[in-house]
């Protein structure tokens, strides 16, 4: 049985004061919470989500992430989504190492977090075995309300600036959600 | 289905088609090793077979590592399908190979398509096509050494080119070899370690 | 004394407002595609004063911006030119940034106005004049050739950008930068001597003097607007001309290799080019600063048998001289951002046939018709 | 007039010019991240290509070969990831063919309907990628937007949005639910209102077509050898397609027509799937319309077959009766047993012919199989369509092959 203790993560909020920031860092940090200029390293299905996640109704730009630059150079969040193979890999680690400070990478789904149900001589388990990750996202593919609550972890961690790995996790619908959501989907379903 | 390119293949080939068969509706010869390419153009060429269309090419792999010798014969089953888009029918080519040093004539003169496909069964299976024009790995890296879907080849050994980061993770590492999976996982026997 | 006064807090006023433009116009951007496609588009970031929240629609998302690009880390390549890698941004931005000088954006403010408001004859009075101030930072002979030739330096900072960069990407777009603006350098040229031809002059005040007299040069020129709207989209190197930094093509073109800061300067200073290219186009085909009917005394309109003189104050003249400069140069902004949204991308070859083979012959035809024109009405009155 | 440097012989110059070696992809952004192309550019024109797929080689046939034959169900789901549910299909009728058995009625055309949603949805992506690759970003988005209907769907059927893992052997997972017909129903005009505004924005522009048009070429005998299949094939003018070639299913019962194109270039198959889109459409409406037919309790009112040894029993079952239980046991563990023999089975999935070569040595694990994966037949004909051309006709003609890597290098 493994150790549960170190597998406790923070959940969204903040609050925490483990650092000493001046003010000059917390504007830093507010600034690049919301000028993320992202670099999509889509490779497999996640890709789908990820379109998904940029399309009309979900809207990561709503969040200031709009800008998808290619050129790692000019990026700060590298989004790892899908399955990283073996042969990948290289290009991914060259990638990573291409962008300039400050980074911050997160994990697409179950591929990238710890290589899913890839277990074969094909693929790497997780790219953290590669690179160091800020936020994992689970989900084979993650919803893109999960894509959404991943992010805003991530930006919640740039303000304190944080680096420790974080993983997603669930969090309970708010009261009356389930009932707001039908009545939207009746709404949306009107001929 | 129509048997037709069956017959017509016994009719030009005659010993040389070891065997014909039609298992639910699938059209199959299994062709000698040595007459491969004169078959394939055969069906390709003849007005009343006409199989222009190159459907699939692949191999099978026979052995089981854990009952038969490595390098038995009949280890390698390579099989072509090719279609006619004017006459609707297929037929699937068979021949089989030995398992030391498998080697057969390449295809690509008579479907173009058939290139990456032998790449294909070349990284695999580590089949060689004589006359292939461009013998390289596909789909794994150079640096790979043996032929994954070899029976022989343990589904998990991995080969990695970036050495993987030391150092702790806050996070639960990728599931082990025993967590997970059902109890009739068919683990060949340098798999379990 | 009052000479060097005006002109600091001009250039102050220009370069301060050019230097906002950039964090403006990207929240425009933003805004418009949103609409555009069903989307809501950035609004998350707010700024706290005590309880008042303060997002401005999403505004505050581009002053983010800048400030996370003035401290992202810098990186240059180690292979390339050292001194050119980062002299490129500036070449890029410094070029747009002159053009400005020669604009006229609004009427010429006379500081001894009240000696006699309503005379038409003040305004050439040489006591008047000796105390006037045009809004305009330098009042060049030459104008439009200045123009020409401080927009010919801006390519310079794509092909360096794309040389230094010791990136084959960037190449390829340095040189496609290159060559593409060098084309249509010549139709945009061009494409003016209609206009000068009509306006008899090089100067941009004249020419809206010109304007304001007669009629607004689009009626007169309406080929040439065409053909100048079109070069200056492809100058500023936007969709649908924006091979050089391409992005499913060139990852993103002759700048691929910059990073925080001076990839800033590059972006900004194609916003930067974009307000230029539109002033230009105001100034010179919307009549400038000029309201419909409006003369240096105020409202006058003396058409259908109407004759309305309403007398206004100067400031108020020039007032609304100023602010009809600014909103004709926002429309044009606003199209040529909304292009962007709705054109996929030429081909690098389309772009060169486009540029050789329609734009240039029709741009030579455009002189060759105005000319016999001209002449023909020319000898009819003399 | 002559050219002055006639006399020069290119390599007795000091600076003689080279051709320029290019690297593109794997993580480029036209290159949908798994393929790598090492173009020879001769200026901006291409002299040679070496396309390198293998960049999402996740090892598919290996894992196969480990599990049981349900078990390889959500690998199906990853193959054409755009379009899961037609890989479902696919892979539950060669299995199906393996054992001799076929699905009930209903079933039969609630696969179809699925199939032909997921269709859509796969070629509303791939033009919209084609679109968005050129630079129009805005209809790309607007496909996005029919898309989510789509998969909204989908969910609702299958509890999942992308990866759905819904078929069986034997029929599905779930009998379809009450919202099907109306939910449906209100999707396609809305999906068609989309792709009509879409293609309005892109077709009557003179860009678009110059860019599309006489670009990427393939032609007939070349698309045959290579083994093209589905949108590319059809659009270099040969009408196969295997819903009515060799019909299965209910597809022989549906009104339907195959678009065909002529030329073979970039606009052609980017037409074929939008004429592709209406069809299946057409095919939905006539299955929701004969699943209505069907009266309630026959034979034909199930989703799935009644063998034991094939389908787990009811969930009630299992918990409630020892039959129950050691069936479920026993197919869950020991997988469906599977007579020795070998067949090869094909569908028309979002990007061609998608075959699965299955060898069973009986018992519950399949002994090999192989998935004939059409954009890999497809990817493998772009070296002609992209050699001579140049560098920006790459975008267009490679986004047009609609290549999915997990299909692609499986």
């Amino acid at each position: 049985m493994a150790d549960v203790t170190h597998l406790e993560t923070r959940t969204l909020g903040g609050g925490e004061s483990g650092f000493a920031t001046t003010k000059f860092e917390a504007l830093l940090g507010w600034a690049r919470k919301y000028s993320l200029f992202q670099y999509p390293f889509a490779t497999a299905c996640c890709g789908m989500e990820f379109f998904s996640t940029a399309s009309p109704r979900y809207d990561i730009a709503r969040f200031g992430a709009e800008a998808p630059r290619f050129s790692p150079r000019q990026s700060d969040v590298l989004w790892v989504v899908g399955t990283i193979s073996q042969r990948q890999a290289p290009v991914l680690r060259r990638v990573y190492e291409q962008m300039t400070e400050p980074k911050w990478v997160i994990a697409f789904g179950t591929c990238a977090s710890c290589g899913g149900f890839y277990d074969n001589y094909a693929t790497v388990p997780g790219i953290d075995k590669i690179i160091p990750v800020d936020v994992f996202i689970p989900g084979c593919p993650p919803r893109p309300e999960a894509v959404l609550d991943g992010l805003m972890l991530l930006q919640d961690k740039i303000g304190r600036c944080d680096r420790t790995p974080e993983t997603l996790k669930n969090t309970a619908l708010p009261d009356g959600a389930e009932e707001a959501l039908e009545k939207l989907y009746q709404i949306r379903m009107k001929p | 289905m129509s048997k037709l390119i069956l017959e017509r293949l016994k009719a030009q080939f005659g010993d040389d088609i070891l065997a014909v068969s039609s298992f639910r509706g699938d059209d199959v010869a299994v062709v000698k090793p040595s007459r491969w390419l004169d078959v394939a153009r055969f069906v390709h060429d003849d007005p009343r077979c006409d199989c222009t269309y190159f459907v699939d090419l692949s191999a099978i792999d026979n052995c089981d590592p854990r009952t038969d010798e490595l390098d038995m014969d009949d280890r390698f089953e390579v099989y072509v399908i090719a279609y006619s888009v004017a006459k609707k029918h297929r037929v699937r080519l068979k021949t089989r190979l030995s398992g030391d040093e498998p080697r057969i004539a390449s295809v690509i003169p008579v479907w173009s398509g058939a290139n990456w496909m032998e790449r294909e069964v070349f990284d695999m299976f580590g089949v060689h096509f004589e006359g292939h024009p461009d013998e390289r790995r596909i789909l794994t890296y150079d640096e790979f050494k043996g032929h994954p879907l070899r029976k022989d080849y343990p589904a998990n050994r991995t080969q990695p080119l970036v050495e993987y980061r030391d150092g702790t993770f806050n996070k639960l590492g990728p599931f082990l070899q025993d967590e997970g999976m059902p109890l009739n996982r068919s683990v060949l026997p340098d798999e379990r370690q | 004394m009052l000479f060097w006064i005006s002109t600091t807090l001009k250039v102050l006023v220009v370069v301060g407002f050019l230097a906002q433009v950039a964090a403006l116009l990207l929240w425009v951007e933003r805004k418009q595609s949103a609409m555009m496609q069903s989307r809501i588009g950035p609004n998350r970031a707010t700024i706290k004063i005590g309880s008042l929240e303060i997002r401005a629609a999403g505004l505050v998302h581009s002053i983010a911006d800048g400030i996370k690009m003035v401290w992202k880390a810098d990186w240059e390549p180690t292979g390339g030119d050292h001194l050119l890698y980062r002299l490129a941004p500036i070449v890029a931005i410094v070029p747009a940034l002159c053009l400005c000088a020669v604009l006229p954006f609004g009427p010429t403010v006379f500081l001894d106005h009240g000696r006699d408001l309503y005379d038409p004859a003040w305004a050439t009075d040489a006591a008047t004049l000796a105390r006037s101030v045009p809004l305009q930072i330098a009042n060049l002979d030459v104008g439009v050739l200045f123009i020409f030739a401080i927009a010919g330096a801006g390519v310079i900072g794509a092909a360096l950008a794309g040389w230094s960069s010791d990136n084959k990407f960037s190449l390829m777009g340095g040189l496609r930068a290159a060559s593409q603006m060098v084309s249509y350098e010549v139709a945009m040229g061009l494409s003016l001597v209609g206009a000068m031809m009509i306006y008899q002059t090089v100067r941009l005040d004249e020419m809206v003097t010109w304007q304001t007299q007669h009629c607004w040069g689009i009626f007169v020129q309406p080929v040439a607007f065409v053909l100048f709207v079109t070069a200056a989209i492809a100058e500023t190197k936007r969709v649908p001309f924006d091979t050089p930094e391409g992005e499913s093509e060139l990852v993103a073109g002759y700048f691929t290799e910059y990073a925080g800061l001076k990839m800033a300067m590059f972006a900004s200073g194609e916003f930067v080019e974009v307000c230029v290219s539109s002033a230009l186009i105001t100034t010179i085909f919307l009549g400038g600063w000029q309201f419909p009917f409006v003369q240096l005394t105020g409202l006058e309109f003396h058409y259908l048998g109407l004759n309305i003189s309403w007398h206004w104050a100067h400031f108020v003249v020039v007032l609304v001289g100023f602010i009809t400069f600014s909103l004709k140069c926002a429309f044009l902004i606003f199209m040529q951002l909304q292009v962007r949204w709705t054109l996929p991308r030429f081909r690098y070859d389309q772009i060169m046939k486009l540029g050789w083979r329609m734009l240039l012959p029709a741009a030579l035809l455009n002189v060759l018709v105005t000319g016999t024109v001209l002449l023909f009405l020319n000898s009819g009155n003399g | 007039m002559e050219p002055v440097d006639l006399d020069f012989e290119e390599a007795d110059l000091e600076l003689p010019s080279e051709p320029m070696t290019l690297l593109m992809g794997p993580s480029h952004p036209a290159m949908h991240g798994t393929i790598r192309m090492v173009l020879k550019l001769d200026g901006e024109t291409v002299q040679d290509v070496d396309i390198q797929p293998g960049y999402l080689h996740r090892g598919f046939e290996k894992m196969s070969e480990r599990g049981t034959w349900s078990q390889v169900f959500p690998y199906t789901d990853r193959l054409n990831y755009v379009s899961p549910l037609l890989n479902n299909v696919g892979y539950a009728l060669a299995v199906e063919k393996l054992l001799g058995i076929e699905v009930p009625r209903k079933g039969q055309l609630f696969r179809v309907i699925l199939g032909e949603m997921s269709r859509i949805a796969d070629h509303l992506t791939g033009n919209g990628a084609i679109a968005m690759e050129l630079g129009a970003f805005t209809p790309f988005l607007w496909f996005l937007k029919a898309r989510e209907w789509i998969y909204e769907a989908c969910e609702e059927q299958t509890g999942a949005r992308l990866t759905h893992s819904f078929f069986r052997i034997g029929g599905a997972a779930f009998p379809p639910t009450e919202k099907l017909q109306s939910q449906i129903r209100s999707i396609l005009p809305r999906v068609l209102e989309v792709i009509a505004e879409g293609e309005s924005l892109l077709l009557k522009n003179r860009i678009f077509l110059d860019r599309t048009q006489g670009v990427g070429i393939l032609t007939k005998e070349h698309a045959l050898g290579m083994g093209a299949s589905g949108p590319v094939l059809r659009s270099a003018g040969i009408d196969y397609d295997v819903r009515k070639d060799k019909p299965y299913l209910t597809y022989g019962e549906c009104d339907f027509d195959v678009p065909v194109g002529e030329d073979g270039d970039t606009y052609d198959r980017f037409m074929v799937r939008s004429e592709e889109m209406r069809q299946s459409c057409r095919i939905i409406e006539q299955s929701l319309d004969l699943m209505k037919k069907i009266a309630p309790g026959s034979p034909e009112d199930a989703v799935s077959i009644t063998d034991p040894r094939i389908v787990l029993p009811p969930k009630e079952k299992v918990y409630s009766t020892i039959e129950g239980t050691i069936a479920h046991f026993k197919l869950i563990m020991e997988g469906i047993n599977v007579p020795p023999g070998e067949v090869y089975g094909y569908t028309e999935a979002g990007n061609g012919e998608l075959g699965f070569l299955l060898v069973s040595r009986g018992g519950g694990n399949p002994w090999r199989v192989r998935v004939r994966g059409p954009c890999f037949f497809s990817l493998q004909a772009a070296h002609d369509m992209i050699r001579g051309k140049m560098l920006a006709d790459i975008i267009p003609t490679f986004g047009s092959i609609n290549m999915i890597g997990g299909e692609c290098d499986r």
